[in-house]
């Protein structure tokens, strides 16, 4: 995989699979082409597609309007040895340094952006002109073990 | 920070109660303090009770007060190190510059019978 | 065999205050993380999987072992609950207990063996129930034993808690001093008494006293005293002058100059005194310091030369007149000279040539040129081929006989301004070399861009300072 | 969403097949009238190859009713996916997990 990947989604959560299964054959395909034989890359391919998955899902909650026109602008391209993938909407603004909750209140939602921060290995939030873009960035191989 | 001449056991000893922190922020304070309290003596003990921290700039002081005592024929001596400040006393080598005493009281007799340490 | 790694936050919590946001599996002893100790043992035992089960959060355990291929062993994880019972425990973990013998490691235990050897056939022979226990952790079999027939009367291991930091101390003491080669990190040079990892630079003037253990990128500098009983971890910097006896130093430590530290452990910033506990958390950065690995890493190569390039080409575009007008002015009269210097690269075995201007004449016209650094001109366009920084250590020149070699560190960063300008910080090789080590490992772009200014304008007025 | 349901014990195992994810999620929640009651209940995991945030909030809400309401919620079979969502969100403070269902229903009631 060489050329970055863009798709346009409605902002519709019955369109989630698609950013999921999207995520994870472009992971697939990233990881594969870097010498990963079968189930090397395996939590690289899961982390992956979980973390777009995860952030179109906050994309669609957060731009809780009527508006059915609203879209969701997901781009995937390789870079420095990792996978990016940026999702872009056009809701209002949020902060992206929410606090995790406190498991112990037995929070239903809120998982959503920690377990970006967990699974990526780097995160950027910047809004312009009304677009809200999360850009995320997952190194194929673990940065611990070098 | 404190200062007070005790003259009960005969020889002026000036001491001095550090409290909190001796840090580059008021290091220059204690300094510049101690310039004026060699005028009444040149004993001292740094009763160091209350003493939370101490970083590099706090310890050059000192023990820039300390060659000022000894340059008036004086001393400087430590009492009631915390285990902290004594830590970083031993770190920087500084422990062995000062005679240092358990409390202040022992540290003042010290001075009286001539004890070291 | 399968081995079943059972650990409680209770039994590990203590560590926390001293090794804030490192797992205490992974946390080494002698140079060598806690969790490799307890895999070599199941796999000596004979095992071919094992699972770690804990109450706690795993995950930086499993950033570290990943699925355990390393070891040529199936490595898997599992959450159990703070107020399980070890009966629990079991059940939750049925369908991997099932099948096999399992060798149980319950609690926050060291496990000391001698004899490598006999550990298989004793797990395979011995009959099933509690091996050993102590008050931190116990030992376990269940299933059956191959063959009971020969069973095996002493115990070829034993424990040891793990339940405070002095206990932590004294158990790197025991293994450097008296079991060293079993538990060794592989990859290290192995001298009796004496292991050390890659990239180790002793000082001239340094003296290393045996038993030892030192990691990686290490620097030990001029007139340091390391050992006897160091534990050193990876990228250390044992400053000039400074000693380090009975104690450990962990990874990403700097320990400035003319220290003592003797019967402690360092980490970072912080000092503790093992056998009271007491921790103090230095803010002097030139005493104790964490070494800033952010700086290293790859990422930040790029953008530090684009800082780089963008400040030399600025003090080319506002020293370029100077400079024509200086050499016009000077080859007029014939006091203009260029001579090629050639200095060692950052990366070994490179080096590059720069022809800088030597100038014969005095006074105040001499004064002005070195002032306005313009003896350095031709060195800024190699800050933009990305061969030097515009900031970092001093150029050493490379000389017939070979001299300056032995001053390279491995943080060396030749560049047209030297941190030690700066700073403002003796001229003298030794001297400004503590100022460039320091941060070789500690500076950032931004604040590079500021210690360039600052070094520039320090050239400006000299001796103005005290 | 499929959800099978079986009985160990006099204890209900429920077991969801395919996605836990948010176009899922409420479907799951609703799917099962042993989400309600007092009565323990497991949920096998097995059949699940996918769970994201919402997926993990339906259960901690059905296990936050269960146990309000005096019952109880075990889980089995986390593949190595799964346990990983329960790993970096520490949900699994709040879960007992087990490796197979029979077990975690058969001491229970």
């Amino acid at each position: 995989m060489s050329a970055s990947i863009t798709m346009n989604l409605p902002s519709d959560i019955r369109y989630v699979r698609i950013a999921s299964n999207t995520a994870r054959s472009v992971a697939e395909l990233f990881s594969g082409e870097n010498g990963g034989e079968e189930g090397k890359y395996e939590e690289f391919r899961n982390a992956f597609e979980l973390a777009v998955t995860e952030a179109f899902s906050n994309s669609v909650r957060h731009g809780n309007s009527p508006d059915k026109g609203r879209q969701i602008f997901i781009t995937f391209s390789p870079e420095n040895e990792g996978l990016t993938a940026s999702v872009a909407d056009t809701n209002p603004a949020f902060n992206p340094e929410i606090p995790p909750p406190d498991i112990f209140s037995y929070p239903e939602s809120g998982y959503g952006l920690l377990m970006i921060r967990q699974l990526m290995d780097e995160i950027r939030y910047s809004r312009k002109d009304g677009n809200n873009t999360l850009t995320m960035h997952k190194k194929l191989k673990n940065p611990h073990n070098q | 920070m404190k200062f007070q001449i005790d003259s009960s056991s005969g020889p002026h000893i000036g001491i001095v109660t550090l409290t909190g922190r001796v840090d580059a922020r008021n290091c220059t304070e204690l300094q510049n303090s101690f310039m004026s309290w060699l005028m009444d003596t040149s004993r001292f003990v740094f009763d160091c009770s209350g003493l939370e921290f101490i970083d590099s700039s706090g310890l050059g002081t000192i023990v820039s007060c300390l060659r000022k005592a000894l340059d008036h024929n004086g001393d400087l001596k430590l009492a009631a190190l915390s285990p902290k400040v004594s830590m970083v006393l031993e770190l920087t080598k500084a422990s062995k510059l000062f005679s240092i005493f358990p409390d202040a009281s022992e540290a003042v007799n010290s001075y009286v019978t001539g004890t070291k340490e | 065999m399968k081995t079943l790694i059972v650990i409680r936050e209770k039994d590990y919590g203590w560590m926390s205050s001293f090794f804030p946001g490192v797992h205490p599996l992974v946390v080494p002893i002698c140079n060598k993380p806690f969790i490799e100790f307890l895999l070599d043992f199941a796999i000596l035992a004979g095992s071919t999987a094992v699972r770690i089960v804990s109450d706690g959060s795993l995950n930086s355990v499993e950033a570290y072992c990943e699925t355990g291929d390393r070891w040529g062993i199936e490595l898997g994880y599992g959450s159990i609950r703070q107020n399980d019972s070890d009966e629990t425990v079991m059940e939750k973990n049925r369908l991997f207990c099932s099948e096999d013998r399992v060798l149980v490691i319950n609690g926050f235990i060291f496990i000391r063996y001698a004899d490598k050897a006999g550990l298989k056939s004793f797990f395979a022979e011995t009959s099933s129930g509690s091996l050993s226990r102590c008050s931190s952790g116990s030992i376990e079999l269940t299933g059956i034993p191959e063959d009971v027939s020969a069973a095996p009367g002493t115990l070829p291991f034993s424990l040891t808690d793990l339940h405070s930091i002095d206990s932590y101390y004294r158990l790197n003491a025991e293994i450097l001093t008296d079991y060293p080669s079993p538990y060794v990190l592989p990859g290290y040079s192995n001298e009796p008494d004496c292991h050390m990892g890659r990239n180790v630079v002793i000082s001239k003037g340094a003296e290393v006293i045996k038993p030892v253990v030192i990691g990686n990128n290490v620097q030990i500098m001029k007139g340091a005293i390391v050992g006897p009983s160091a534990v050193i971890g990876s990228n250390v910097i044992v400053d000039r002058e400074s000693t380090v006896s009975r104690s450990i130093v962990l990874d990403n430590t700097y320990i400035g100059e003319q220290l003592d530290i003797v019967g402690r452990i360092a980490s970072g910033n912080t000092l503790v005194d093992p056998e009271t506990a007491f921790l103090v958390s230095m803010e002097d950065p030139h005493l104790l310091a964490g070494m800033n690995k952010a700086a290293r890493r790859q990422g930040l190569v790029l953008i530090r030369y684009l800082a780089h390039a963008a400040i030399a080409l600025l003090l080319i575009l506002l020293l370029i007149l100077p400079y024509l007008f200086f050499r016009i002015l000077l080859s007029v009269t014939a006091k203009w000279q260029t001579r090629a210097v050639t200095f060692y690269g950052a990366n070994e075995g490179k080096s590059f040539t720069s022809a800088l201007p030597s100038i014969s004449c005095g006074g105040t016209t001499c004064s002005l040129f070195t002032r306005l650094s313009l003896d350095r001109f031709p060195m800024f366009f190699h800050v933009l081929a990305g061969k030097i920084g515009v900031i970092g250590s001093f150029p050493l020149e490379v000389k017939e006989s070979g001299h300056g070699e032995t001053e390279i560190f491995s943080g060396y960063r030749p560049a047209v301004f030297s941190y030690a300008e700066a700073e403002d910080w003796p001229a003298d090789a030794g001297e400004s070399a503590i100022v460039e080590r320091y941060y070789a490992v500690h500076g950032t772009p931004a604040q590079d861009i500021v210690l360039t200014v600052k070094a520039f304008l320090n050239r400006m007025h000299p001796g103005e300072q005290e | 969403m499929m959800i099978r349901e079986r009985n160990h014990n006099g204890v209900t195992i429920v077991m969801p097949v395919g996605r836990l994810d948010s176009s899922s999620a409420s479907q799951f929640m609703s799917g099962s009238p042993s989400f309600s009651g007092n009565g323990k209940i497991v949920i096998d995991l097995s059949e699940v190859d996918f769970i994201d945030s919402t997926g993990l909030g339906s259960l901690v809400g059905i296990a936050r009713k269960k146990r309000e309401q005096g019952g109880d919620v075990r889980l089995a079979c986390l593949n190595e996916k799964l346990r990983k969502v329960f790993e970096i969100t520490q949900a699994f403070r709040l879960f007992d997990i087990y490796d197979d269902a029979e077990t975690a229903a058969g001491r229970q009631g």
